[in-house]
């Protein structure tokens, strides 16, 4: 391109807005440090606490036995000796969802089952998480098209972590246990401190 | 001696043509001999009832009963063919236990009603499902959703907002 | 002193039922009085999506019926499919379908012991059971890659040969469950608790068990000796001797001890089948052609997707299923999509025989009658 | 140097120290002199329950490894060193859950009903002789007292089954009450029949008349005495706890979760921590009265400071013996069905208990003994 011939009517001007003292201030960081130490001034004892019950909580997560199809199969094996989630302190299958804290979705929720998903949700005591597990519980799987089946459980209730496959391997199971204990390590104050690593 | 021409040879004017389906003796039966058909059948040792099927063809529906003898270790076909407004034919229910539930299925899937029947209601979709789903000319655009009344029984109705997440 | 009835609902969600059943059960005390039986919460419409797939594509379908046994499921819909085609199946492929149908009854028994013990409150059983269970999935894996959903058995064979390790662990295998089962029959046939809760619970006379289209295990526990393996024999069951085991207690008991027969003549079977297992091809494409609609076959179209189109006909097929007889009824118009799917399958029909067999008993012989009837709830909303 | 019970053994102790006297003095001048006596009780209460509840801990602990053992598994192993920090999880985040009391139950009873359970399952804990002098209170009536005090949790299931408004807990209760009446007759008639033999209900009489053997190795526990006794008496008690085969009230296969289906949160972890409470009292009870308590044939040749303690280590051993005992039955017998039940309490157990009754109280006036 040769210098002298540039076509100036082409070259748009680049308008920058006019600079005010708060993005100056921004650049420096120093507001967000002090709305940090701010935010942060009156809960440095919470966030001990908040890990310590994330620790608990994640330690000791009580499933509710809801296995609907042939991933029911599949956490009835992921429960047993081979693979034994009673490792992570999970096999008291409670029976009543008054006591258990996880929901795992294993299998086809089909349209008549899906108000009793919900009810069975909302019976649980508050910290509850869902692991919905299965393409069938995930977004419909194989039985997609079908007249009775729910695309997906996530259209009737939070979902926390989706396991896929179809059924997934207990490995897979596994691999979705951890990443909600992850998850729950991550939940309140003590994260943002840094108490989380 | 096949058991399909037995039975012709005993009600010759209630069987419309017999015939092999895949080497199984195969009987077609007025609508109205249904039941005396059967219940000869059940005389002749078939005793065990397989399998009741209901085909929609269109223009005609067909229900399939499947028999087989343990005793005599023979297969038995019977097909009834009815019009395609509302399919009526008799009930096995009487003659054979294990007719009750497989009748039930063929009406809530397929539409057949069966008279005399004990209690011939949807087994598989809930109560006020709308249409049987096998029937070719079944719409299955309309999402119907279902939800809990107050008796616990299931309601179902075609918008889901109470049931879905907003 | 007039008491009136208690409705109780055994719900969907419920630990003893095996998935997703209700049931309504009008309870005079501890006594039950009626007992109705709730399905569909696990109605998938199986059937309706069969008339939008094609033959091939349905396969997989047929695994997730009877998810615990999903080898019979498949070989029940491809036999079907291979008797309207007329597909002349190669020796070596049937002799591989035999020894997967017999592994699969083997693993369904064992859950089936498993859950009935848990329902009963022992909790060890099941962890036995399903420990060996993971040994046999390990087989099924190392043969078609998938732990419970095989799709392996495709109309004219099976997908593909059994790798070279693969007898060898088989052999392993059944040794070792050889050991398991007495190991099992000790643990639970001669325990006192056990015997109390199953002797004469159930009670079904044989004539009634055959009026309500009971089949398989559950009606040989009845002394009717009927298994379709015997009575109408096919692949390759008439040159393997084996025999059909029957008790004739008629009660929960006897169709406990049936299995357990079943189980060791399973692993006779498989012992025949390793022995006299040919050389050969395991699948053929002879009725796989181009479908007449696409036009004269090409030399690039070989390679295309075969297309898969049996004659126009009707069929009904059977087989004895670990439940009892599963059947496909299929009816076929010519094209690549089957018109009609009809599945007869044995949970549905063993469980109509339960609201009789359990008036007047307590809710737990209900789980204990329930649990040997051996119900999934795939195979019965489908 | 044997004290009637640790109150005197702690006042021993002091003196021992030579603190006992200056705080009594000093406490006197004040004018409050029996100060001194209810902080040493206090901190005997305190020391109990701080033992009671590590007990509880580590026996869920525990009951998850043995299951774990018998199934061929891990059990716990990820939280603390092999799972041992994982009762501790548990109740922690039992405690940070959401305590729902369902909207038409009785809210008083609703709340009131886990502590009833609670509290009678550590009462139990007083006459218990847990060393040669280390009980709280050695009761002239301390059987009399256990039985006792064990009546008083049915009444506290009824309670809770009634007010969850729930029809699953209300006959999960219904059936707990039927098992715990019919089986507290049993257990109280086989627990005479050891009265019969020391002439006192205090426990640690009955621990001292097992003292001493017979023919210098087979030690004198009245097991050899009461053989029917001792299997009358532990078949009882575990129908008593409630643990399978005899498992009732938390039946999941048949009642869902029996009574305490509607409890969440910190109430359920009343009912399941009382449970392990019973099942160690229980326990206790049956090496108190059967398997000689604290005494073992060596103790008496030990030097007095040593015998508190190893009568302690050994009253633990023979306790968690018997404890594994019941887990191990848990594991492997299934459940028996209710009529069952009550026919085996009725039809079996009390006559036996009679007859029990019966040829000792001759035997003993015959002078066999």
């Amino acid at each position: 391109m040769d210098p002298l011939t540039i076509d100036t009517t082409k070259i748009k001007i680049k308008k920058n807005k006019p600079v005010t003292a708060i993005d100056k201030l921004n650049d420096t960081g120093l507001i967000s440090t002090v709305l940090a130490a701010r935010e942060r001034e009156g809960l440095i004892l919470f966030s001990a606490i908040d890990q310590f019950f994330n620790w608990a909580r994640l330690s000791s997560l009580w499933p509710v036995t809801s296995g609907l199809a042939c991933c029911a199969i599949e956490m009835m094996a992921t429960a047993m000796a081979h693979h034994d989630i009673a490792r992570f302190g999970m096999e008291i299958f409670r029976a009543s969802p008054r006591q258990a804290d996880l929901m795992f979705v294993a299998g086809t929720v089909t349209k008549r089952m899906a108000p009793r998903v919900k009810k069975l949700y909302e019976m649980m005591p508050d910290p509850k998480w869902v692991i919905s597990v299965g393409s069938c519980a995930n977004t419909g799987g194989p039985y997609h098209e079908s007249y009775s089946v729910l695309r997906g459980v996530d259209l009737i209730i939070p979902v926390d972590v989706y396991i896929p496959g179809c059924p997934p391997r207990p490995e897979a199971w596994l691999y979705g246990i951890i990443q909600l204990r992850e998850k729950i390590k991550n939940q309140g104050y003590g994260a943002k401190w840094g108490l989380n690593k | 001696m096949n058991p399909a021409e037995e039975i012709k040879q005993l009600f010759p004017d209630s069987v419309l043509s017999t015939g092999l389906q895949m080497n199984k003796p195969l009987a077609i039966i007025k609508k109205e001999e249904l039941l005396k058909v059967a219940q000869k059948a059940k005389e002749m040792g078939f005793d065990h009832l397989s399998v009741i099927t209901g085909i929609d063809y269109g223009s005609r529906f067909e229900v399939v009963y499947n028999f087989f003898s343990y005793i005599k270790k023979q297969n038995l076909v019977l097909k009834v063919v009815l019009g395609h407004e509302n399919p009526e034919v008799d009930s096995l229910e009487s003659l054979w236990k294990g007719a009750d539930w497989l009748e039930r299925e063929t009406y809530d899937l397929v539409g057949i009603k069966f008279s005399g029947h004990p209690n011939l209601k949807r087994i598989l979709l809930p109560e006020g499902w709308i249409g049987h789903p096998l029937r070719k000319d079944y719409d299955m655009s309309i999402d119907q959703f279902v939800t809990i009344g107050e008796d616990g029984e299931d309601v179902v109705s075609t918008d889901g907002s109470n049931l879905l997440r907003k | 002193m007039k008491t009136d009835e208690l409705i109780i609902n055994m719900g969907p969600v419920h630990p003893s039922t095996h998935g997703v059943l209700r049931f309504k059960l009008t309870m005079d005390g501890e006594i039950i009085k009626k007992c109705e039986v709730v399905m569909g919460y696990l109605h998938r419409g199986t059937e309706k999506l069969g008339e939008m797939k094609t033959y091939l594509q349905f396969v997989p379908y047929t695994d997730r019926l009877d998810y615990i046994s999903a080898f019979p499921n498949n070989y029940a819909y491809v036999k079907a499919v291979e008797e309207i085609a007329g597909i002349e199946v190669p020796l070596r492929a049937e002799y591989i379908r035999v020894l997967t149908l017999e592994l699969n009854r083997i693993v369904n028994h064992l859950v089936m012991l498993g859950s009935l013990l848990l329902d009963l409150g022992a909790s060890t059983m099941i962890m036995y059971g399903f420990r060996e269970r993971e040994n046999a999935l390990q087989l099924f894996e190392m043969l078609c890659g998938a732990r419970m959903t095989f799709n392996y058995i495709r109309p004219g064979g099976v997908r593909e040969d059994m790798p070279e390790g693969f007898i060898p662990k088989l052999n392993e295998f059944i040794k070792d469950m050889e050991k398991r089962i007495d190991d099992y029959e000790q643990l639970i046939s001669g325990n006192e608790i056990f015997l109390g809760r199953m002797k004469g619970i159930g009670v079904m006379s044989a004539q009634d068990a055959i009026n309500y289209g009971m089949t398989g295990p559950s009606l040989r526990g009845h002394g009717v000796n009927y298994d379709i393996r015997k009575i109408e024999p096919y692949s390759v069951y008439p040159d393997i001797d084996f025999k059909a085991c029957m008790h004739d207690g008629c009660d929960s008991f006897a169709r406990y001890m049936v299995r357990i027969d079943e189980m060791r003549e399973s692993l006779h079977i498989l012992r025949q089948v390793v022995d006299a297992m040919p050389e050969g091809k395991a699948i053929t494409y002879a009725k796989y052609g181009i479908a007449p609609i696409t036009g004269a076959p090409t030399a690039a179209s070989t390679y295309f997707p075969r297309i898969f189109a049996p004659p126009p006909g009707e069929v009904y097929s059977r087989i004895e299923a670990p439940k009892g007889e599963l059947g496909f009824y299929i009816v076929s118009d010519g094209t690549i999509k089957p018109y009609r799917i009809k599945i007869r399958s044995p949970s549905f029909c063993n469980l109509t025989a339960i609201p009789k067999m359990v008036e007047g008993l307590m809710i737990p012989d209900l789980i204990a009658a329930f649990g040997t009837i051996d119900v999934v709830l795939g195979d019965v909303d489908r | 140097m044997m004290f009637a019970n640790a109150y005197e053994l702690i006042v021993y102790i002091l003196n021992f120290i030579g603190i006992y006297q200056p705080i009594n003095n000093m406490f006197k001048t004040l004018g409050i002199e029996y100060m001194l006596r209810v902080i040493i009780v206090f901190v005997e209460i305190a020391i109990l329950l701080v033992f009671a509840l590590l007990t509880i801990m580590f026996l869920t602990w525990m009951e998850r490894k043995v299951v774990a053992m018998v199934q061929a598994r891990y059990g716990p192993m990820v939280t603390g060193p092999r799972g041992l920090l994982q009762p501790v999880m548990d109740g922690v985040k039992l405690i940070g859950k959401e305590d729902i009391i369902p909207e038409k139950a009785d809210r008083w009873v609703f709340t009131l009903a886990p502590f009833i359970v609670f509290i009678p399952a550590l009462l139990v804990f007083i006459p218990l002789p847990f060393g040669e002098s280390l009980i709280i209170s050695d009761m002239r009536a301390g059987l009399l007292y256990i039985i006792a005090i064990s009546a008083v949790s049915p009444i506290a299931i009824l309670l809770a089954g009634w007010a969850s408004n729930n029809k699953y807990s209300l006959m999960g209760a219904i059936r707990a009450v039927a098992q715990d009446i019919s089986y507290t007759i049993p257990l109280a008639l086989s627990a005479i029949a050891i009265v019969l033999f020391t002439g006192s209900l205090s426990t640690v009489d009955i621990v001292t008349a097992q003292n001493g053997t017979w023919f210098g190795f087979i030690p004198k526990w009245f097991i050899f005495l009461q053989p029917l006794g001792f299997i009358l008496f532990l078949i009882a008690s575990i129908a008593e706890m409630g643990r399978i085969p005899f498992d009732f009230q938390e039946s999941e296969q048949e009642l869902v979760a029996g009574f305490f289906t509607e409890y969440s949160g910190m109430k359920f972890a009343m009912f399941f921590l009382a449970e392990y409470a019973h099942l160690f009292a229980v326990s206790a009870i049956v090496v108190t009265l059967f398997l000689g308590g604290w005494s073992f044939p060596i103790l008496p040749y030990l030097p007095a400071v040593l015998v508190p303690l190893v009568s302690f280590v050994v009253f633990l051993v023979k306790t968690y013996a018997v404890i594994f005992f019941a887990m191990w039955l848990r594991d492997t017998v299934p459940r028996v069905r209710i009529d069952q039940l009550l026919n085996l309490g009725w039809k079996i157990m009390i006559p036996l208990a009679l007859l029990n009754l019966l040829v000792t109280g001759f035997l003993l006036t015959a002078g066999v003994f």
